[in-house]
């Protein structure tokens, strides 16, 4: 518990977390302050390629681990049987409808990306290792969860959600192909790869996060100012609810698989962590009578910052105890 | 200078959705149009705005179609295929064109 | 294809004004507009263009809404008080709409 | 709302034409234009799009002039000499105007 | 005198200040050479993010100064009264219309953050330090003047400029927020928080600033080219005249205050420098009459490049001649 | 013969070279991956200024070689001369209309920037050194390329394709006018200037070059995936053959100059090279009725990715072989 309220606190105090409130503090505010679109998703890229490469890098310094392909899997698993989870618990808790409901639990299936970047960077300033690996389990983990929560609605009767072109869009996703293109590059050119262009994917890596926080900030902020209305108290406390339950199924499956504390660190934050990019462009496509407010404000708004400020440092925690890390 | 009668469709649409728009028009046999960004707006599903946007959800285009009068109906009933259970504007309005044989 | 008349009001107003034009139209009861940017343009005041543009203060954006023919003027009496003193140019065109439920 | 009769010349051409455009037409006194981003489309000459481009040499833009009724022919004869090589598409519609002497 | 003129040659040869020659000869040249728009915005937002975190770091480093709350509370003074100086200064040396006049006199009273960022930059390099609160000043001179100026037009028996929605505006416009924010953040993080982004805020800083002076540079230039013929030639010598006005103002405040010779050197350039952003934006809202040309060619075409140029070398090498700094 | 195999698996294998394979084949799986204009256009102002730049420092460190102006010169008549031989190519290997083979003819005297900077990439990891000023040929050989183009179309009868207004567009566009500009402000400010923006232009570059190279690859894939039916076999070996031809033509060049070995490897990459930015844009003027899929296609589709992986690793060997460096 003390270690948890140490973590908690350093990383509320980081520039990393204050950029993120201060974004958040902006936009109730109402200030004009924005960062353009094009230079928002420049930083994306550049965090992607950036985490991507490293993780790669780090695979080609530690050789593929025998968990690799089991990690892959369980990723995979996870994704898929998480929305039902949610579905489950959201007819319990909440009482929307099925197709926001499904909604829904595809984006608690799915994973934040930059929730995980957030917790490698804790996981580096407290000295604990993970596989680096991670990434691609973070890339296996995006679209699984669209899959199953298709599944769920077609099971009520109402099914042709999905054709050849959406499964191409979820597969082929932008930031699925930089992620795995990316570590796969990191993987080929290894550490002189890393070398020649360590001065722009490490160094400033840090720097860069906080404005991209900055301005995930500033959309949360948006978000809640106009989204805050739709949430029911039983959905808003989903919210916060669900990522708990998420890093449970986390935690075990990354004690059962045997990875390092990082590791199982990082099952944590991947399964407790809620999409906001790849999933609700699906969704828009597939299920464009679900109510875009409900789970985009739920998963940026309410999950996104529970996850970065208290989530991170309590799964870190947790994860560090029960492994002796 | 010599004009043509034309009509001009306008259809605001979500990103997510412009291919399978274009792709269902040019199979209409429509092969002129052109898109147009769009910042933000407000309608029946609330407001949103451009800014600051990550994802590729929250954005809008609009497809413009120059088109003969009688092509009107088909790219309409095209259109109408995928504009249909989604959000969208479609207005029609009279134009004229200069060089008609382009279209 | 079943279409209605309706009339599109485009406004060309400074980015500053924006807000303040939704706004007054909202207030008007008008739910429906779009905003589009604009790279530039020419007036009475000269010409500007968003090349470099550092400042909020130059850029101009061009704000439609399409609506019901009786319901125009109350749109336009709304606009007016915004746009008078201002830059702006408002037209007005005739259009059918699909889907008239939605105005 | 008094309103008054006018014509609106909506002009898509590419990006390196777009200041010859702009010269011809002022220099046949037409002093009122705005320049429209165009993020893709597709034509006689195939489809292109925006997206990732380095160069100014794939771009469009749409050039839209409201214009009084009789300053029409003056317009379209200024702009044919500019359009007349290059692609482009060239569409007149009925509008009406607020503030009318401002045009 | 010596002094100021090996401070400006070292000035003039600095690769900031020939960046910025660089893209005023582009714009007069009319090359179609540019700078995006969202990659402009995003080097400010860069700027101001650094700069704010920097000063921040430094309050945290030397405490808190006797000085914070009094120079606070005299760059609003200088910020209120500077306009109405240069509302009678205009009055004397061209002939605008009460309108067109107070508009200017907004952007004088007001400041220019990029004259501030190169300022400092000069400072650095000349082994100068000075107060890091100083940004803060900065931030508090951005909107008093808005308001002195819509005073003296409500004087002239035309009032109902300012409401609500424009006081938010400019009290929260994107700039000092950010600012604001991001000194907090320094303050609140200090060295190892700085310690942690220091590649990105630091290291890359003087390139960035390069960049974005080449695009101001391409704007005044442009600026110039179309907005020449608007001035004539008292309105123009105000340009340079209103500086050193500013200067020596700023200079008596920061030596009544008792600041360092870097404090010194910042309030004169402060006073001295004319807003190019918030001031503008307000303006086209409270004063839509007012002709933009005008007040945007002096500020960005005249006084801008003067301070650069001359202005920040003379106020710098007479706050160190006057503090035997 | 070896060491072009070894110095060609090298560069495969580099993140740059990856980074850009990544982005041809996002796009020819029809990947969403896309990085935005304003991005995109950024990066290459940052590519052009530090290149440019360091060039320029590099012509202050060394001084002025006697072969600075032979060279301008030099570069100058092989810009204007190719655009005759690839004229003369086409009409043996392909059968495009005049039009068309004039426009392409006019990209293949011109040249890529971007080739040019992954080669001076690639010899600085080979340790190879080069003349500074090879930035300044560089730049001029970009216009005179179209010039004679235009006058191949005219023997032909039809003329009146240039005037004043295109003139200067083509001298003063955006890419020569930063290149030449940074350029003279590297050479002015020298190792002083470079050390105060040393960790923008230098440390990074190769990072930023991998992400600019990921959008040249997306673009180069979407255009092969639609342009890849207009290109007839000839027309396509064409653009393999071309370069080979102009990199021979630079080889005598620089040799006949007597520059350094990295000289003549740049001379020979310039020659190769074909523009796909001040070139189509030209030809959108000028030769209207020319097919712009045709010329880009094979620019951007054939020649740069052929350069790119193949070209750049023969034309240094070669040089080094032929000048014994
Ligand atoms: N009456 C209207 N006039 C112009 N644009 C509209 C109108 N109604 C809706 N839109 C646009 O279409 C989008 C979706 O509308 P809706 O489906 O009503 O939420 C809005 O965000 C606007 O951009
Ligand atoms: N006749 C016109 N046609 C199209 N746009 C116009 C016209 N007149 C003005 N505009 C637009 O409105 C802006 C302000 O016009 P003005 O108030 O006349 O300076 C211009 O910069 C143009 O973008
Ligand atoms: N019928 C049309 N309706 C709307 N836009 C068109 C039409 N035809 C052409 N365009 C636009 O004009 C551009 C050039 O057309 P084209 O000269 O036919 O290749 C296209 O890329 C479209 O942006
Ligand atoms: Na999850
Ligand atoms: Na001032
Ligand atoms: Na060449």
């Amino acid at each position: 518990m003390d270690q948890i309220l140490s973590l908690a606190a350093t990383n509320l105090l980081s520039p990393i977390i204050l950029s993120f409130a201060l974004g958040v503090a902006a936009a109730l505010a109402r200030s004009d302050l924005n960062i353009p679109e094009a230079v928002a998703k420049g930083m994306s890229i550049y965090l992607l390629f950036a985490i991507g490469f490293k993780g790669g890098v780090s695979v080609a310094d530690h050789g593929i681990d025998a968990t690799l392909a089991s990690s892959l899997v369980a990723g995979i698993v996870l994704s898929a049987a998480l929305p039902s989870v949610a579905f489950g618990l959201l007819q319990v808790m909440g009482n929307l409808s099925r197709l926001d409901a499904a909604a829904v639990a595809a984006h608690y299936g799915s994973i934040s990306i930059v929730t995980f970047v957030a917790a490698t960077s804790v996981l580096e300033s407290s000295g604990i290792a993970a596989e680096g690996y991670m990434v691609a389990v973070a890339a296996a983990m995006e679209a699984p969860a669209i899959l199953s929560a298709l599944w769920l609605i077609s099971r009520g009767g109402d099914s042709r959600r999905m054709d050849g072109d959406l499964m191409r869009e979820i597969m082929l996703n932008g930031s699925i192909v930089l992620l795995v293109g990316s570590f796969f590059i990191g993987w080929i050119t290894g550490n002189d790869g890393l070398e020649r262009i360590e001065a722009f994917i490490v160094s400033p890596f840090q720097g860069v996060l906080c404005l991209f926080l900055l301005d995930m900030g500033l959309v949360a902020g948006r978000g809640l100012r106009g989204g805050s209305g739709v949430l029911k108290p039983g959905v808003l406390a989903f919210g916060v609810v669900m990522p708990l339950v998420g890093a449970s199924a986390g935690l075990a499956t990354g004690l059962l698989l045997g990875v390092s504390t990082g590791g199982v660190a990082l099952f944590m934050v991947l399964s407790a962590s809620a999409s906001y990019i790849a999933v609700p462009a699906a969704m828009r496509v597939a299920l464009p009578e679900a109510n875009p407010s409900i789970y985009l404000t739920l998963s940026l708004g309410v999950t996104f910052p529970f996850n970065l400020t208290l989530g991170i440092p309590i799964y870190v925690s947790v994860a560090s105890a029960l492994t002796g890390g | 200078m010599q004009t043509h009668q034309a009509k001009r469709v306008a259809i605001i649409i979500e990103l997510v959705m412009q291919s399978r728009l274009t792709d269902a028009i040019s199979e209409a046999g429509v092969t002129g149009w052109t898109v147009l960004p769009v910042l933000g707006g407000s309608g029946r599903s609330g407001a949103w705005s451009r800014e600051g946007q990550v994802t590729r959800a929250g954005g809008m285009v609009q497809v413009v179609c120059v088109i003969r009068p009688d092509r009107l109906d088909t790219l309409l009933d095209a259109a109408f295929t995928v504009v249909d259970r989604h959000i969208g504007v479609v207005t029609v309005s009279d134009c004229e064109v200069l060089r008609a044989e382009r279209f």
